[in-house]
Order: C-alpha cells, then structure tokens, then sequence
C-alpha cells in the first residue's frame, strides 16, 4: 500500500510551491479554479511566481495583488463578467512583472508539447499577431513536409500544476468532470501536482471509473481537503457560479486600498475551509446550491 | 446622435446591446459551426439557436460542444447549465484542433482598438515594453481571427476605438490589406463584418477595407464618420440596420432576464 | 431535431468507404476492434484501400487475405498472441501491398497532428531507427528552440475512421470507455467517421455524461446497431476476449485455401449480426460473458 | 543442449520460459515505472508485482496505467480485468507522453533479431522493398527503445536471430557504438540486458558491446558461443542465471494457469 498524500493546504502550498516556481492553475479556464489554494499562496506571501494558465478570471489578479508573482504565461488575464483586472493592469503598467503573452492555442500548443515529452509544438495560429513580439517562446518555422509558415511553440513545463477537482482518494487518484480546458496537458506536463478536493473519498469511488481520472495517481504530489475550493467559479456537481462575488471583486480591487481591505476579509482572515463558508453565509452558500441534478449512467467495468 | 430606442412616449423598444445582438445573431445560418466568445456572442448564439438557426453547433474554447441552447440564461461559458446535457465536454485543445483543421464557419469577437483592415487590439495601448495601458489579452481571440472560416467583430464605436493602425495586433485581421493573410501564412478567414454600437461594417472584396454597410436607426453616416479615426469608406447601397423583431426581443430577454448583458 | 444518421452496416460501409479510401481502424489497440465492420468491407470486396492503425491483430491480416488493400499504414500487423499473420506477411513479401511501417508513438502523433489541423507534430522517437527508409511521412528536423534533432511526422487525415463502441444514439452522439488509444485522435483527424455500437441508446443515455463522448457527434457520418461487433476483441461492459478465436484464426489462415475456408464461413455466410451471434453459438456466447461486475460512480451535472 | 528444468526423476521444476519471466521480474525495482509490452513481459510485472516490486507502476501502450496486478490471468493487455479498477484509462499519446518525457524507468521488448550492439530488428529479413520475410513491425518497442531509461530485451537464443548485423533496425540500441544514441539525438537510455533462452547478457560500459553475463542451469559458455552469430564477449565474472524459488514459480503460476506463455 503507498502512503497517504493528504495534508493541509498549508502544507502542500509550503513543501511544493517555492519562491520562484512556476505555478499552473485556472486550466479548466471558467470552472474549477482553485481559489483556495491562491489565497494560500497569498498568506504564504509567496515571492517571484511565474502564473501559467489559460485565462485567470481574477485568480491571477488577486495574486499579483499581493506583491507575490514576478511574470505571467497567460492568454487573457482579468474578470469574465466584468473586463480588466486592476492589480494586474497596473503591474504591467508599473513594469513590475513581465508578460508572455499566449492564446489560448498557444498555451495549450506549449503545454501539450511538455505533456507529450517534446521540445516544441507547431500551430497554424499567431500568424500575423504582435504576440511574437512579446514572447520569446512563439518562433515562426516552415513546415518541412509542406513548405507552410507555421508557428512553433515552445514546451511549457510548469514546476508544479494546482488543480481543484469534485473527489479524490488519499493516494492522488481523482475525478474530474466539466469542460477540462488544459487540465490534462498541464498535470501531465509538470513536476509536481497538488489537487484540492470538494470530497476525499475511498479509493474504490475512484477506481470504479478509470476514464474519470484525468492525470495518473502515481505523479501527484499532495492532496488537500478544500470544500468550496473552487469559489466563486463553478463546481460542476458541487456549487454554482457566483456572479456577484465577480462583480464585488471588481468594485473592492480598483485601489491597492480597496484590495487590501478585500484582502484582509477574504483571505488573511480565513484558516481553512471552515472559515470561509462561515464567511460566504449560508443565504450564498444555498443560492449557489444545484437545484437542477442529471446523474451520468453508469458503466459496467467488469470482466 | 443615439440609437433610437424608445417609443415617442418614452417606452424602451430594445437596447443598443440588443440590436447588436440580434444583428450578429442574424449573421448565423442554420447548420454552422460556431465558436462562441465571451459576453454577447453567447447571447447571440442563443438566440440564434432558438429562431433561425436551430441547428447550429456551439463550439466553446474551454472545451464545450452544445448542439441545444443552454436551459438556464448565462453569464460566462462556464456557468453549470452550459455543461448540462452538452454533446462534448473536452479538452480546449480538442475544440482548438476544430477551428484549426478548418471546420468552424464563423466566430465571433469583441475588441479595444480596431484598424481600416480589422486588425484588433485588446492586449497593450502604447508599446508592449511600457505601455500606458493595459488590456486583459487575446483569450482565444487570436485564434478565432487566424483560424476560422470567418469572425465577426462586435465592439463600441468610438473614435479612440477606430483608429488608423492599431498599437498591437492581437487578433490579425486583413494586415495591410490585399493578400497579407495568404503571404504570412494564415490558412484562411478574415473578419466578415464589424457590428459596433452605431452600424455594421463589411470588407472589401479587393481592398480589404472597411466599408459602413449600415447605420443603426437614428445614426447618420456623419456620426459614424466623425467617430472613425480614419476617412471611412461608405457603402453606395447603405441601408439602415433591420431592427429586433418582437419574437426576437422576447427570446433574447428570456436568456438575459436581468439585462445584464443587453441592459 | 436533426436527421437519424442510424443505417445498416451494409449501407454503411457502402456509402462512406468507396473504393481507395484511407480506413482508420482498430485505434484502441486489443479492445473494441470493428470486426463486423472490416468483414462487411470484405463483403463488399473493397478495392485499393489503405489501412490505417496501430497494431491490428488480425483483422487487418483478413482485409489483405481478401484483396481489398493496396497500403498499410500502421505499428505492428500480426495476431497479438501467437504472432505473425500469414495473409499480411505474403502480401508484402510478393509486393502487393505497399508499407508506410510507424511505431506506435509515431502513429498517434502523426494522427493527433490530424486531429490538432496542423501539418506535422514531432517527437524524439524513431531516431535511429530505419522508419525513415520504409515511411516517408517521417523526416528529421531541428527544434528552433533547443538545436535538438527530433523526428517529424506528417499529419495523418484519414478519409474514413471506423470505430466500435459501447452504446450510441442516433444522432452520432456515443460513449466509449476502456482504454482509448488513438480513438480520439483518428476520429478528429478523420473526414468520415462510421460508428459501430452494441447498444442503440436513447440521446438522454448519452448526454447524462458529455465527458465521456470520445468525439462530437455533429461530426459523424453513420451509426450502425452491430451487437457483438467486436467479436473476438473484448468490449468492455460486454464481453470478454475470445483468445481461441484468435487462435483458431492461425490455424486457419496458414494457406490462401485455408483462409477461404474461414472467410466463407466467418464472413461470407454471415449476414447481420444475428447470423453471426448464430454461428458463435451459445456455449461461446455464455463462455465470453462478464461474471464480475463493478459500475461507475456516478456524478452530477446538475445546476 | 538445453536447460535443465526437471529433476532426475523427470518432474518439471520450471520451464525455460518461467526462468525467463523470473529473470525479468527480477530486474524490476520496487517504485519503478515500467512500460509494460505485450506476452512475457505482461507476465514478468504480474510476478514482480506481487514478491518483490508492490509498488511498481504499469504504463502500457493502449493507455492503462496500472498500481495493482490484474485480479485473473491475462494474456493479452487489453483484457479486460487488465482494465479493472486501473488506476487509469487514457489515450496511448498520453501514457507515451510520460514515455518521452522521460519518467519511465524500464520497458522489456522482444525481437526476432539483435546484433553485438542490441539493436534489434522486428520487421524485414532482407531488403524492406522486397524482404525475404516480413515480421510484424515495431508496435511500440522502437518507442520504448528510445525513450525509456534502460530497457531489456527478451528473445530465443539462436544463431539466426543473433547476427553481426540487423537487416533493418526497428528499436535502436547502441547503434554501432559509444556515443551513437546521443549522436542521433536521442534522449536517454539503451538496452540493458538481453533474457535469452540461454542465458543474460548484458552491454559494456565503455564499447556498448553485448557481454554475456550469466548461463543458464545446464547451459554452456560454448552453447552460448555456438548460438551467436559473433565472436561473443565473455564477463571475466560470469555466472549462472539464479533459478526461479518455489514462491516466484507459485506467483507466477497464478497468471498463467494454463501455460500459455510459460508451457
């Protein structure tokens, strides 16, 4: 029998995000983005970060608020619902941290290219775009079959991915469902892997279902206990999109006061999970609860 | 200068978010692919879905293929009744590798700056070293603008908007113009039309640059002119853009409730 | 409400693989290998195709007995557990047939190149090896980032992918689960795509669970009703490997009357899926059941 | 010449086969990640599995990754209780991706011909434009080959299929000596072993070359020497191939029942 993974947050954020590692998250882009687990990293006042995901949807804001993230491999960076993100935005302004700027093709081209275990990856997109301007790893090549222009994109291979899933076992081995964004190449892509975790369950829940499983157990670093991880993006089978919490974002993060004082409330305040969804309140906690439920059929693995 | 949207005695007929709506939905036929951005191209694949176009095929970056309208209004792709009974739920590299191999016939996408050739800008005013500003990014806008069959803009029309060249080019449109796409390897596309806030803008044929095809009801070409930073070409058969129908109106307000995409 | 696209097997095969078609097939390896689909093409005495697929066990080796094929596109040609397949070995050893020889990485890069819309994908395999002399879609390259040399593979796009799975409706819309191979890939790299399933299923079976569609509906060409159409592959959730059945095929496919022996018997005489559960006959039938179940856990895409 | 397997009185204590699996199980670490191939070696990390590796990890090529062994004989992957409570079903890109990136420790193949450097031909006697025989090709092994930490190489010991030089290279080894992995580009790796029917042998340091290590029960150096199609290398410490134990021969039995693979 292996050894258990589980550990407190504060544990998997302290042992395997060091200052200055390169840090994946938001990869399923609108749901599933490991709030939690920022917010640790912000308490843990993490220094010289690299953030890679797809779009950050204020995650990456909230971060770069706290004076922790030194360059961004991202393809759009801000608040879905509501445009620009202001600590990221002055950041740039400021000169205080550098951009890689990506599609999300892009992205996804450099992060399956590590997955896959290869240097490099082609894409037709970027052609004609100032993205080669300010990326280094975009590089334009010819085609040696066909002679076309192409875009290389260089290996993206993160020192650790941070993924919040709806279950996992104590041994790393999780489910995963809802649109999976770039979850599967950036798990597989990368050095370490935390999963934060609605429900730790029996390994028998997950073994039940291997297609379910979107990165192999064995590679994960730590798991972590985190309900309501995922707030305020959605958790498909858990919790609802809560708007507002996006649109109040927007309106106490316009100022480094105003982002102090959300600061102080949403995360220098809170230890553990207990905490925040004492904080959320349970009128928020039942408008986000699913009111509407379609159960998957299931699947005989049998033999 | 305004779009006319009230009754002489003062009742609100439609929104300008409405009109453009309605407008990019109408750009969708029956049976496309499409790829749906952010914001108001997921109402316009709504309700395109539940009139003209039933069935059109929603393809969204975060790896989501929807053949039904969702059965709940949205705000973000993401939102749970989006994901409900999809036809695909995937990876983004999977619905990438649609648009890329040439199968999605349209997107749609928004922007902060836009040129005569529809290049579009939403990642830095100024120099990307040290710009004065800057913006969220390319998303999957790039990508739509580089791989799609066609995509069509929707933005607000002002003139520090509408300007002659863009700072950065996020999203290629037709470059300089004539054969640009072709020569620095885009395998296809270009954008079809620019829906803004005062009409909609096509592209000509040989020169690839933007032409004022119509002005929404209550804007003169004048106002559409001074808000263009560059002489903007006008169509000789300019018309006025058709209105939301009743039927359309309620549809859309059944899938933004609150207004608070179209409010 | 969109078309059926529900047909039989015959009008199937007839309208989406004429003659001198790229066929990709038999992508998950061992499992859920078409069968009942590779003998109607046999049937319908297809001319000049080439087959595609990573290691075929036998079925490939039963296409090339009957004089359809003009190319082999593919990792491994054989009967995975006894060896050698006669039909493909006399094949090209008279030059009848043409060879482009992958390894198994080379193939599903070649076809997730297919699948991604670009024109190649590296990988460092193959380097060193003599692929290069028997395959001419392989060419070394230079990574633009590294100076590494890599190996390039050009794009596979096959006109037609057949592939069998679990249950469908018929839309196009269809689950699979068991190891996927290269199922996906083929599929999205694929003009055509004919499905073959055990079970017709109404569309709620299928979007109850949109992760585990292998491939969006909207894209497929026909759906086919084919029970057993595995059969001797397993088909997970119905029934299990029929290993003699392999093992018989050796025996009897030794000499070219040998084989049309078999094929007679196997395939000629078999007309639908009945005649063909007819001709296992029950003890077989009983034999390859499932006696050890286990089902999925389910989950909730509920809002 | 032969093995010695059964005991004076003509009862079988193991087959040449069993040995075989006994010694590949044996170069199994426990924690390693091994890409598991098809018919011995499925065997060998069943065995492995259960005495002396409980933590060793299964990665085969049709996308399994497994942590437990099988709960009944299997003889092929893709059985179905191979699938059983997996740890994961994937796509074979993903499971080769952990290949090529490098985090598989050990991978066994086969061959039906290897030359003094371990290169190793599963696809044409003869010229590939027009072979005397035609062998079933590399399925995965030219992968496997090239990219795992180390692999071994498991094949009956016969002039025929041990030769100065493979018609065609289908899995590399050492090429044609020191330095040629890397001077081609590849990764990492290298044969480690060849697991005949006779003996092991294994690859010097410095020439890459074969070296034969260890004779089996009953079987000579000269045996050896007669069955090689080169002047074959001798280590100056040879031994005999330690035989399977009565616990080993028990577990592996289990997994093969019927002797199918080890009869």
């Amino acid at each position: 029998m292996p050894d258990s993974k589980q550990m407190t947050l504060t544990a998997a954020i302290s042992r395997f995000v060091p200052d200055g590692a390169s840090v994946a998250m938001g990869l399923a882009q609108e749901i599933l983005i490991p709030f939690a687990a920022g917010h640790e990293i912000i308490r843990q006042n993490k220094k010289g970060l690299t953030l890679i995901g797809p779009i950050s949807d204020i995650l990456f804001d909230q971060i770069i608020g706290s004076g922790c993230v030194q360059k961004i491999c991202a393809a759009w960076i801000g608040n879905v619902i509501t445009g620009s993100a202001y600590n990221f935005r002055q950041a740039v302004e400021n000169g205080e941290i550098r951009m890689e700027d990506h599609s999300n093709l892009t992205l996804a081209t450099g992060l399956r290219a590590g997955a896959m275990g290869i240097p490099y990856m082609p894409t037709r997109s970027a052609l004609g775009s100032d993205l080669f301007e300010s990326n280094a790893s975009l590089k334009r090549i010819i085609c040696p079959f066909t002679g076309d222009t192409l875009t290389a994109v260089a290996a993206i291979t993160p020192d650790v991915t941070v993924v919040h899933v709806q279950r996992a076992d104590i041994f790393g081995n999780a489910h995963f469902w809802g649109n999976l964004g770039i979850t599967r190449e950036a798990c597989l892509a990368s050095k370490q892997i935390i999963i934060t975790a609605e429900e730790i369950v029996s390994p028998e829940v997950i073994s039940s279902d291997p297609n379910r499983v979107f990165t192999p157990g064995f590679r994960v670093s730590a798991v972590v206990h985190a309900p309501w991880g995922a707030h305020p993006s959605p958790a498909p089978g858990y919790y609802n999109r809560d708007h507002q919490a996006f649109v109040d974002y927007q309106q106490t993060s316009k100022t480094a006061v105003d982002y102090a004082c959300w600061r102080s409330r949403w995360v220098d305040a809170v230890h553990g999970s207990d905490d925040y969804v004492k904080l959320m309140g349970k009128d928020r906690t039942n408008t986000l609860a699913l009111t509407k439920g379609v159960y998957s059929e299931p699947v005989n693995y049998g033999y | 200068m305004g779009i006319e949207k009230t009754t002489p005695s003062g009742q609100v007929l439609y929104t300008p978010a409405e009109l453009m709506v309605t407008a990019a939905a109408r750009e969708i036929h029956d049976g496309d692919v499409i790829f749906v951005g952010m914001r108001l191209p997921l109402l316009g694949f709504q309700l395109a879905k539940s009139t003209h176009a039933p069935n059109a095929v929603g393809v969204y970056e975060l790896g989501i293929v929807r053949d039904t309208a969702a059965p709940e209004p949205i705000l973000t792709m993401g939102d749970l009744p989006n994901l409900y009974r999809s036809q695909w739920l995937a990876d983004t590299a999977d619905v990438m590798g649609l648009l890329q191999q040439g199968l999605v016939d349209m997107s749609f996408i928004g922007g902060a700056q836009v040129d005569r050739f529809g290049n579009l800008n939403t990642s830095y005013i100024g120099p990307s070293g040290r710009p004065s500003t800057r913006l969220p990014g390319s998303g999957g806008a790039c990508d739509l603008a580089c791989l799609a069959k066609r995509h069509i803009i929707i933005m607000t029309h002002e003139k520090r908007r509408f300007v002659p060249k863009v700072d950065y080019i996020t999203s290629p449109g037709y470059g300089d113009g004539p054969n640009w796409r072709k020569r620095i390897g885009l395998p296809r596309g270009g954008p079809a039309r620019v829906i803004t806030t005062l009409g909609v803008l096509r592209f000509d044929s040989q020169s690839r640059e933007m032409v004022l095809a119509s002005t929404h009801p209550g804007v003169s070409i004048a106002d559409v002119l001074d808000s263009t930073g560059w002489p903007l070409l006008v169509a000789s058969d300019i018309q006025e853009t058709p209105v939301p129908t009743a039927d359309e109106l309620s549809t859309l307000r059944q899938f933004d409730p609150d207004g608070f995409w179209t409010g």
